[in-house]
């Protein structure tokens, strides 16, 4: 996304979120403004609170202190079901498909849940629903597998199934757990360039947690890094990924010397699919 | 409010007293029926069979010809373990083995299928008529308990005897959890059954072990009761049902809790059948109910763990 | 010491593996890699007795293992660390560790010896033993977990995913660790699941490819 | 399968209506049958977002009791029945708002509980009641023609079986429709359901209403069938018995209750006859049976005929 398209107000702010669970603080005094149709990635290592950032912000979780305001409403603390409604989806870490519906059904429920589920007697999978559930589908190179059931699919294709129910709700605001986790290392980069394709195509302003540097080096217009509860650093993947404290914190190399950076063992690379 | 005090001091008494020996006895059952609840994840509805077997088997064995009577406390526990032996191991290795893998659904169905036949089994062998036996409690005698400036004559039985068993089994039972390697082990079986297994532990005889510890518990629960009351068919169905409540009450996995709430819920009901008798089977749903409205996971439960 | 003789298991119903040969020697590091759903994970849970093939032969140190119990894997001395830890959440990581040799019946000199030599190779551990395992984050439990394999793994131990889930600069230490490991029990098998072949090719002997239950 | 149903579900009916001729002693049992097969389609819309209810009874009790008391001054069919349905969706909205919180054993047991609320209530108020003795039902009309004789047999089953047809095809209708199917998201992915915008609990909530007025119905024929309605109709073990009946018939299919339900009160009836102080007994290994060896239920058994049948 060029930086000419981009519109820069601001569409979700968070100021001084905090949660803890028992003594261990989730988010210390978060503040991150994220701008209108811009792709936010966010790193760090396990335990830092990313998830918990997303939890705060869907409504999963509510945060001790703080607030967030989206597209300048206050929606802090709201409940799940009504932050979809204003227009933010989110997809998981451990995909959440109905298991015992197969992939058009799932992608047809999440139509439905747009249109509006409550029909008694119009089943399902009428016309209408099926031709825009197919074409969902089409976008993410899943109508090859429409009917087979969810719980038989490989992990990749649980993992976009998963972000296309997200995309079928037409959100505005789009938080993805980990989209490549679990994605095989040679598929990774397709998967992320049909996800971000279709993002841009829709307009979608997406934010994202991230474990691979070179997903997040191609696709973020902003990076944040997460450590402890806090915000370590925010700004252009260019900068972020070559500061020092970044490095040692997340990336696990003493210092910017490429030769430790592709040495043997997991380097930068490293963590396939986290 | 004095005045109501004068007047039904005495019974307001009596029915704490009474509340107390039914607490324990409750706690006896439902304590069985989380334990096992816990480690097999499945709902045994037939628990509350053992109950009324191990009581029908007190009484008939208490009544043997030629039996001394300081025999009959030891028989009370010689039959409930005799039950719970005998009854444990077969139904975990015949029925229940066959069923862990299957849908909860299912699970409870064959439970309530072994109730079903255990129901019309008790009747085959002690027939309709009501069964009492109340030596052990004749025996032990009475004690005056001076209370609000008067004094209540009650058996201690009720008042020593049910409360210390049901006290020694909430300490030694959480002990045994806590400090010994079988708790240790039951309690990582009840946390993640395949894990466990692959750290070397038998999870088969776990779960025989679990069961039949339950099955006793309940015998025992039964057993205690039998001296207090004359045994008709039914009382099963109804210290199930009793059961399902403090443990859904509690909240899933809790000892202490389930004890707390036998109390509460054992009060609860004896008040009602002293002040409001037509209650008194609804008091405990009432608490129930009440206590889930407030804290949808039971009073001791844990929200589950979420993942996302 | 562990092998795989032409296994095939089915999970309700579905074919997972279908003829699977692996061999891991004694001693030996092998690598067993593929996508996700490939039958990793699947190959570990059958070795482990907790799945049991339809066709073909479990070998544990040379024995058949069809007729042996899951858990008598522990006692042959056999460590494993399945992909999403499964620790016990309400003990201690000291007691998660602890549990599995106590359970064997090994003296107390023993486990503690044991558990020096596991603190040894993984310092991470030192100070986590006395918190509750069900405080930690993925990453410490993946340390966790592998600790816990070690503790009655003295002649093999799984590791399934490892590296799964892990931030970069987890994994260069769970890696480090498994160096050391490699250098303090030569004698101990290790077989370790990856999608991504390049991560454990300086840790391993030998690497086996698994594709849609097959071993390609 | 599903194409098949509509045609089975006529020739099961057609059977129905010529055993019932035949041999007239069955007709009052099949009536039965039919109307817990109607309840127990209730159970069956729960079971698929994954819940059971063990104390559904109890709304066939309040159908039962309903036209108990209403008898004497409106006695037709045609206004109980309605009348039944409404009271015990209206008692089921009410108790839904609060349980549908609650999931799985949580579930389960606040059903049973409540039901057990509702058994000793009706036994302990005699005044209202009579208690465990229960209330012999007035006699009844149908579209103000007074009902007697073996023609008040033959209107019950009528009305039985017109009414199970009707329930049959909205069941069948409702299961396929966005609501229905997010009944099943219910039992596998409750949390995306959420977060695509659906309350499960509202979802849950039609389910549970819908089956309540399915079981108070099906209370409603029993009382005007039998004539005389007990507490005993909201014990738990006639919730267990509904559950048990979902079971046999098989979860798959919608016309699953009804051949459970036709084959369990046969079965009921014959044990009682042979085993008298058994039947019981002889019910639950029957059920032990069935869950340990064709576990898709009655039909499952059929579809796997139907299957072969096709395949030859």
């Amino acid at each position: 996304m060029s930086a000419a398209q981009r519109d820069d107000s601001v569409l979700l702010e968070a100021r001084g979120l905090r949660l803890a669970f028992g003594g261990v603080k989730a988010a210390d005094g978060i503040d991150l403004s994220v701008r209108r149709g811009e792709f936010l990635a966010i790193i760090g290592p396990n335990g830092a609170g990313k998830t918990t950032f997303i939890n705060m912000t869907t409504g999963y979780l509510r945060p001790q202190g703080g607030s967030i305001h989206y597209d300048g409403e206050e929606i802090t603390g709201l409940a799940p079901r009504a932050i979809v409604k204003r227009g933010i989806g989110r997809s998981f870490q451990l995909p959440q498909l109905f298991t015992e519906h197969t992939v058009l059904q799932n992608a047809a429920l999440a139509i439905a849940a747009r249109r509006g589920v409550w029909h008694p007697f119009a089943p399902l999978l009428s016309m209408s629903v099926i031709d825009e559930a197919r074409e969902l589908l089409n976008r993410f190179g899943l109508d090859g597998i429409r009917d087979s059931r969810a719980d038989s699919l490989n992990e990749g294709a649980r993992k976009l199934a998963d972000i296309a129910m997200a995309t079928a709700l037409r959100p505005r605001l789009l938080l993805m757990d980990e989209p490549t986790s679990g994605v095989a290392a040679s598929e990774k980069m397709a998967v992320v360039e049909t996800l971000a394709r279709v993002l841009r195509e829709a307009e979608v302003t997406a934010v994202f947690v991230e474990h691979d540097m070179d997903v997040v080096e191609r696709f973020s217009d902003r990076v944040a890094v997460w450590s402890q509860g806090r915000i370590l650093a925010l700004g252009p993947p260019g900068e972020v990924l070559r500061d020092p404290d970044v490095l040692r914190e997340v990336i696990g190399v003493a210092a910017v010397d490429p030769s430790a950076a592709s040495g043997a063992g997991p380097s930068r690379e490293g963590a396939p699919d986290a | 409010m004095i005045t109501w005090f004068d007047e039904n001091g005495l019974l307001l008494g009596l029915a704490l007293l009474d509340g107390l020996a039914y607490a324990a006895l409750v706690f006896m059952v439902s304590v069985g029926l989380n334990l096992v609840f816990g480690v097999l994840r499945v709902l045994n509805v037939a628990h509350g069979s053992f109950y009324a077997i191990g009581a029908y088997a007190a009484a008939s064995l208490g009544g043997m010809a030629g039996l001394p009577v300081w025999a009959s406390l030891p028989v009370l526990l010689l039959a409930a373990v005799l039950v719970g032996l005998v009854l444990g191991p077969v139904i975990e290795r015949i029925l229940l083995r066959r069923i862990y893998a299957e849908e909860p659904v299912i699970q409870l169905l064959v439970t309530f299928a072994l109730f079903m036949i255990l129901e019309d089994a008790q009747k085959l062998v002690w027939g309709v008529q009501p069964v009492s036996n109340d030596v052990a409690v004749r025996w032990l005698g009475t004690v005056d308990v001076p209370f609000a400036g008067d004094v209540i004559p009650f058996t201690k039985y009720q008042l020593f005897l049910l409360p210390g068993v049901a006290l020694a089994t909430l300490v030694g039972l959480a002990w045994f959890l806590r400090r010994t390697l079988t708790g240790r082990v039951i309690v990582a079986v009840t946390v993640d059954r395949e894990a466990a297994t692959a750290m070397g532990i038998d999870a088969k005889k776990v779960f025989l072990l679990t069961f039949t510890a339950g099955a006793v518990l309940a015998a025992l629960g039964g057993a205690l009761a039998s001296p207090t009351t004359s045994l008709v068919p039914g009382i099963g169905a109804q210290t199930i049902v009793l059961s399902f409540a403090v443990i859904a009450t509690a909240g899933l996995g809790q000892i202490e809790g389930a004890a707390l709430t036998a109390l509460l819920i054992g009060l609860g009901r004896s008040v009602a059948v002293y002040f409001a008798p037509e209650l008194e089977v609804v008091v405990p749903y009432i608490i129930m109910v009440a206590v889930l409205l407030v804290r949808p996971q039971g009073l001791f439960g844990a929200a589950e763990a979420r993942r996302v | 010491m562990l092998d795989l003789e032409g296994v095939s298991v089915a999970i309700a119903g579905a074919p997972v593996l279908r003829g699977v040969t692996l061999h891991v020697p004694a001693g030996g590091r092998v690598a067993l890699i593929g996508r996700n759903g490939a039958g990793k994970t699947t190959s570990l849970r059958t070795l482990m007795g907790l799945l049991a093939p339809s066709a073909g032969r479990v070998l544990i140190g040379g024995e058949d293992a069809a007729r042996l119990p899951a858990h008598h894997r522990a006692r042959l001395g056999i460590g494993y660390a399945p992909e999403d830890r499964r620790l016990f959440g309400g003990f201690s990581v000291r007691e998660n560790m602890v549990l599995p040799a106590e359970v064997l019946g090994l003296t107390g000199a023993e486990i503690r010896r044991r558990l020096d030599l596991v603190f040894g190779l993984l310092p991470e551990l030192v100070t986590l033993a006395p918190r509750r395992a069900g405080g930690l984050s993925g990453g410490q439990g993946k340390m966790v977990a592998l600790g816990r394999a070690l503790m009655v793994g003295v002649r093999a131990v799984m590791l399934d995913e490892p590296f799964q889930g892990l931030a970069p600069a987890l994994a260069l230490r769970y890696a480090e660790a498994l160096k050391r490991l490699r250098d303090a029990l030569p004698e101990l098998a290790i077989l370790i699941t990856e999608s991504n072949p390049e991560l454990l090719r300086p840790l391993v002997e030998a690497t086996f490819v698994i594709e849609r239950g097959e071993i390609a | 399968m599903r194409r098949a149903e509509p045609w089975l579900a006529l020739a099961g009916a057609l059977a129905l209506v010529a055993v019932a001729w035949a041999a007239p002693w069955l007709r009052f049992i099949l009536t039965l049958a039919l109307a817990k097969g109607i309840a127990v389609l209730g159970i069956l819309l729960l079971l698929r977002a994954g819940q059971v209810s063990f104390g559904h009874a109890m709304y066939a009790a309040v159908g039962a009791y309903v036209v108990a008391f209403a008898a004497p001054s409106m006695g037709d069919v045609l206004v109980l029945l309605p009348m039944a349905m409404l009271t015990a969706g209206a008692i089921g909205l009410v108790i839904g708002l609060f349980i549908t919180r609650y999931r799985e054993i949580f579930f389960s047991m606040l059903n049973l509980a409540l039901s057990m609320v509702l058994y000793s209530l009706l036994e302990k108020f005699y005044a209202i009641t009579k208690g465990s003795d229960g209330i012999r039902v007035a006699p009844l009309s149908i579209a103000g023609m007074p009902m007697d004789g073996p023609m008040a047999g033959w209107v019950m089953f009528g009305t039985a079986l017109t009414v199970a047809a009707c329930f049959w095809w909205v069941a069948r209708q409702y299961l396929i429709s966005p609501m229905g199917e997010a009944l099943a998201a219910i039992k596998t992915r409750e949390t995306r359901l959420e977060f695509l915008g659906v309350s499960a609990r509202g979802v849950l909530l039609v389910a549970y209403v819908l089956s309540a007025i399915m079981a108070g119905a099906a209370g409603a024929i029993i009382a005007m069938t039998s004539r005389h309605v007990t507490p005993l109709l909201a014990y738990w073990t006639s919730s267990g018995e509904l559950v048990f009946i979902a079971i046999l018939g098989g979860a798959g299919g919608v016309l699953g209750p009804f051949l459970g339900a036709v084959t369990y009160e046969l079965i009921r009836v014959y044990a009682a006859a042979a085993f008298a102080d058994i039947w019981q007994m002889a019910l639950g290994l029957a059920l032990l049976a069935v869950i340990l060896f064709a576990p898709g239920g009655v039909w499952g058994v059929i579809a796997g005929l139907l299957r072969r049948a096709r395949a030859t």
